[in-house]
């Protein structure tokens, strides 16, 4: 059975390596700065006993307030799990840093945060859209998104 | 029943003794052989559709399915309505396409197909106590003949991939020119050892000289034959030049309409000029008990065909690199062997008595099995990829 | 002199025989030799994040039915587990095995496909998959019979399944069970040990188990780069810790360990199907829940479970509501295709096709 | 030896050639259809339907459009009556969570899957295509049919439908 980390015990772990970075200890989660996301990246991947070599999944929601992008990580060898958040402020231009030099799995999930909920990742080597085409107005899974079907420009319809 | 036998050279004497007085000897000859033209151009032509039909057909039962089925009964009339579906078509030349050369393919590659058969015994007769062979032309060099002109189809196969301005053409016209032109080095010296034994070029001797059929005095050139043939018919596993799942249909990708049937045609053409030329080679040609000689060629050339579908429907398609290494390591190799073996058997044995066959096959068997535990090496290789990325995908 | 030259650019898809779907790849070629490689997607994309925003969730399990639409009984099923770890639902136990029952026969017909058609890409003129189609047909009839559908079942329920398996699943199934492995043999005896096979995909498309995990792959993929990694075993749901099965594995981590890796898992699925069988309780396959199912607001859930694809997984958020806040779909097909560039560099484009097959990946997963 | 799995399989593949093949030769046989098969014909039962449109409300596309006006007789147990009825089948999916709706067993699944149509308005069943249509209807989400074994051979009443 893979083992979830509770927030606390992990915001502890990460605290005493990283002392500014976490922001709050959730139940089953952290939630850190996303100024320091590379950092408690690295972290959690590389000190022993955490070892959470295994990206499984990153997602972007958007609360309007805030966007938030969550990591969920497996480690494959300690088979325990983990969920890190971070949040951004803002809606123009969100930036968190990305951690594809870190785990190589984040490339294609950062790409399609970036085409769906428009999160910029900062550092990533090919950030461009993924699931739908360059020009496409707005990020559709953001909360205010309205497909106005006039402005869409279909490059594949053209002749 | 004697009529049945000799049918084709009683009616071949009847013609020319019937035109002889009106026209002269030579003109006789010259109309008989125009007919002959039209009879075996034309019995090429239904026998691709039979080869088309035998082909679905066999597959079909295969994969456990049934094949066609819906067109005439048990689909027999299938290739007719796949004609007439290719024939009204629309034609489409791509736009920047090489025009010229682009419409000259199809042609190309189906005259040199065509030619073939102007050699090939269909079978043998007599009449008023003379021999009549059943081919158009009782060549003296005629194996010679056959190999230099199937080698024609090549350029048609490189003029259509170059001349459709299409990659994936491209790419199957260059595999083309690299696996036809190496295959043929195998075949022709697996041929060296059938000349030798038969002692003439004369495909009509070669069928006289097998008493023993020369899949047994031969093991080891049938062997080579066989394969090097069905990589020069592109069929699977050699059958890169169209790479169904790679190139999509390869060289002739570009054509539609009736260019496209061209090649289809020109395929199933070649399937059955060199199913009757392995036949003749190696299986007795028409030579065979109680049948009439044409329906024995017929049985063996559509056995031939049968074992290619057989394969059709087992094995996957080799790379590029390997097939080439099939035929320069592999079947190169084994063809000289061949050659050595036969030479030699035929400083000491001239008259090729039968006990050669078990000795021949015992050589052939240990030649491929020692061949080929070399060959794995070459074939299963710990091969490292070639280079990595040095450019980026261009704009 | 030295000559120039320019490597090829050519599209591969999005209309290709064997880019299984609409994918679409820009390779530059030296010769015949990958140079680099450009995947692209999104020409399949529906949306299904932004509509599963507007459904319910009794809705959205017809969604996912069309997510993987080769293995919809487990997409179901992974987002069925999300919902009812979001809303607190407890599935009845005999749901449980069905559901276990039904995804492994969902693994091995989705296995047959992906050797079927991984053999056709090395230019097999469909001979074995004709034979896999023969075996996958026997498994759409039993879920036919169970739910009434072959390929779109919506057939998992928040709670439960939304049918108990009928009377007439057990004698067919119990015929499947009997003719199955000699079935697999017979892939095997046609295919395993055939030259060609062996020459065109051992030590082809070789990622290391380092790079597989670093690169977030999961499946048989990761499986058959040796490391020993399935969710069925590592984080066991439904009933699966009371299973006895292994884990194959693969040494080289080449494709035609992912064949082998594939051709054993359909083995010890069978030995989960039987177990299932033997092991089912009666009782009521639905929860006792409302027919619209709400969570609390605020509650988030990652589901995930071990689909034939590999790790397929479904992050729910709540606000309250009957729809969820945001549905994100972790598709394994999508991710395994991150390592895809490592893994073409340097091969020739025979070579592309083959691995770009065993990687097994479909389009309306990759593309949602 | 080397080469001996090549011919291993071609034995694999000539045994196959004297197997029957598994084809079903489409329109003259047909699969055998389940008794829960989710065909294409949907089958309603307008003396059943109340018009409470919950089959609309369940539809994850929509596609069911219900009008209905006041029935004269508008006591317990009473009823709308239905000016329309329309199923899109052009955009259904055959999810069948209309039918697990419909409390009043009023909407099954149909039992046949060959409504082809050259339009896509062809494809809209009114409610008179459906009153019209086969009553064969299928026992998916219907327990009570299904206990009863009914394979959909026979064409049910109203009456015979339901529950009650």
């Amino acid at each position: 059975m893979t083992r979830p980390w509770q927030g606390a015990e992990l915001a502890r772990a990460i605290s005493g390596k990283l002392p500014q970075a976490v922001v709050e200890a959730q139940d089953n989660a952290v939630q850190v700065k996303p100024a320091a996301m590379l950092d408690v990246a690295r972290l959690l991947r590389e000190s022993p006993g955490l070892e959470f070599d295994y990206l499984a999944s990153v997602t972007g929601v958007d609360y309007i307030d805030f966007f938030e992008v969550v990591y969920h990580l497996v480690s494959t060898r300690q088979n325990h799990s983990c969920i890190i958040k971070t949040r951004v402020l803002g809606r123009d231009e969100p930036v968190v840093p990305s951690v594809v030099s870190v785990w190589q799995g984040a490339d294609l999930q950062e790409r399609e945060v970036y085409d769906l909920v428009g999160i910029r990742f900062e550092g990533h080597p090919n950030l461009k859209r993924v699931l739908l085409w360059e020009g496409f107005p707005g990020h559709p899974l953001r909360k205010d998104f309205i497909l106005d079907r006039e402005k869409v420009e279909y490059p594949y319809l053209r002749g | 029943m004697d009529v049945i036998y000799n049918i084709f050279a009683i009616l071949e004497k009847g013609i020319v003794d019937g035109l002889t007085p009106s026209l002269g000897a030579e003109a006789a000859l010259a109309v008989m052989a125009l007919i002959k033209v039209f009879l075996v151009a034309n019995v090429g032509l239904i026998m691709v559709m039979v080869f088309i039909y035998m082909e679905r057909r066999v597959l079909g039962r295969f994969q456990v399915r049934i094949g066609p089925n819906r067109v005439g009964p048990g689909g027999i009339l299938q290739p007719l309505a796949d004609a007439v579906k290719i024939m009204i078509k629309e034609d489409i030349v791509p736009k920047a396409a090489d025009r010229l050369i682009f419409n000259l393919a199809p042609v190309m590659v189906f005259v040199p197909v065509m030619l073939v058969f102007a050699v090939i015994p269909f079978g043998v007769g007599m009449a008023g106590g003379q021999k009549y062979y059943m081919s158009v032309a009782d060549l003296d060099i005629g194996i010679l003949y056959v190999l230099a002109v199937t080698s024609l189809g090549e350029i048609a196969v490189l003029m259509a991939g170059w001349s459709s301005n299409n990659k994936f053409a491209l790419f199957g016209a260059m595999r083309a020119a690299a696996q036809l032109v190496s295959y043929e080095v195998p075949l022709v010296l697996a041929v060296v050892g059938v000349v030798i034994v038969a002692g003439s070029l004369s495909l009509t001797k070669i069928v006289e000289a097998q008493a023993v059929p020369f899949i047994f005095m031969q093991p080891l050139g049938f062997v080579i034959f066989i394969t090097a043939v069905s990589a020069e018919l592109n069929r699977t596993p050699f059958d890169l030049l169209e790479a169904e799942s790679e190139l999509v249909t390869g060289y002739h990708v570009e054509y539609s309409g009736m260019k496209f049937g061209m090649f289809y045609l020109a395929e199933y053409l070649s399937a059955f000029a060199f199913s009757a030329i392995i036949s003749t080679l190696f299986l007795g040609g028409w030579q065979g008990p109680i049948l009439p000689s044409y329906v024995w060629l017929l049985i063996k050339i559509l056995f031939v065909f049968f074992v290619f579908i057989w394969v059709r429907a087992t094995l996957p398609r080799v790379r590029i690199d390997q097939v080439m290494a099939l035929a320069w390591k592999f079947l190169l190799p084994l063809a000289l062997i061949n050659i050595g073996v036969t030479a030699v058997e035929a400083l000491l044995w001239p008259t090729f008595p039968w006990f050669l066959a078990p000795v021949n096959i015992v050589i052939g068997v240990l030649a491929v099995w020692a061949m080929a535990a070399a060959f794995r090496n070459v074939w299963e290789p710990q091969w490292k990829p070639a280079r990595l990325a040095t450019a980026p995908v261009g704009g | 002199m030295a000559l120039k030259s320019q490597p090829i650019i050519v599209n591969i898809g999005p209309q290709h025989p064997s880019t299984h779907g609409v994918f679409r790849l820009r390779v530059a070629f030296d010769g015949e030799v990958v140079q680099d490689v450009e995947p692209i997607f999104g020409y399949l994309h529906r949306g299904s994040e932004k509509l599963a925003e507007e459904r319910t969730y009794t809705q959205i399990v017809t969604l996912t039915d069309r997510l993987d639409y080769l293995a919809s009984m487990t997409n179901n099923q992974a987002y069925v587990l999300a919902v009812e770890k979001l809303a607190g639902v407890e599935a009845p136990e005999r749901a449980k095995y069905v559901r276990v029952l039904i995804a492994e026969l969902m693994r091995i017909a989705s296995h047959l496909m992906a050797t079927g058609f991984f053999i056709n890409d090395i230019g097999a003129f469909a001979t074995p998959l004709m034979y896999c189609f023969r075996e996958r047909e026997k498994i759409l009839d039993m879920f036919e019979m169970c739910c009434g559908a072959r390929i779109t079942y919506n057939y998992m329920r928040v709670g439960g399944v939304s049918h108990d398996l009928p009377e007439e699943f057990y004698p067919a199934l119990r015929s499947f069970l009997a003719e199955m492995p000699a079935r697999i043999d017979e892939y095997e005896e046609l295919l395993t040990e055939n030259e060609i096979l062996v020459a065109r995909t051992k030590n082809v498309g070789v990622i290391s188990p380092e790079k597989a995990i670093n690169c977030s792959i999961s499946g048989p993929v990761l499986r058959a780069s040796g490391v020993k990694w399935d969710l069925r075993k590592a984080d066991p749901y439904e009933v699966y810790d009371r299973m006895q099965f292994d884990i194959p594995v693969g040494a080289a981590g080449d494709c035609y360990d992912r064949y082998k890796v594939r051709i054993e898992e359909m083995r010890q699925s069978l030995r989960i199907v039987r177990q299932c069988l033997d092991q089912m309780p009666s009782g009521p396959v639905l929860a006792r829940a409302p027919s619209l199912v709400r969570a609390p607001a605020g509650a988030e859930a990652y589901g995930h479970i071990e689909s034939p694809k590999g790790e397929l997984g479904f992050y729910l958020v709540s606000d309250g509501g009957i729809s969820p806040y945001r549905c994100k779909i972790r598709s394994p097909s999508y991710i395994n295709l991150t390592a895809l560039r490592d893994m073409l560099l340097g091969w020739k484009l025979a070579d592309l096709i083959v691995i770009f097959g065993s990687i097994d990946i479909n389009m309306g997963e990759v593309d949602r | 030896m080397y080469g001996l799995g090549i011919l291993k399989g071609m034995a694999v593949t000539l045994r196959h050639l004297f197997k029957k093949p598994f084809t079903v030769e489409y329109p003259e046989q047909q699969v055998p259809r389940a008794s829960r098969f989710r065909g294409y014909e949907f089958v309603w039962y307008e003396d059943r339907c109340t018009g409470c449109a919950s089959c609309a409300k369940f539809c994850p596309l929509g596609i069911i459009r219900i009008e209905t006006s006041p029935a004269e007789d508008q006591g317990v147990g009473g009823k709308y009556k239905l000016e329309k009825f329309d199923i899109d089948t052009g955009r259904c999916m055959f999810c069948a969570l209309c039918v697990e709706a419909c409390p009043y067993d009023a909407l099954f699944m149909g039992s046949k899957f060959e409504r082809g149509s050259y339009s896509r308005a062809g494809l809209v069943v009114h409610k008179e295509d459906l009153n019209k249509g086969e009553k064969k209807p299928s026992v998916y989400y219907r327990p009570h049919l299904e206990a009863a074994g009914y394979h959909n051979e026979k064409e049910l009443s109203a009456r015979e439908v339901g529950r009650w």
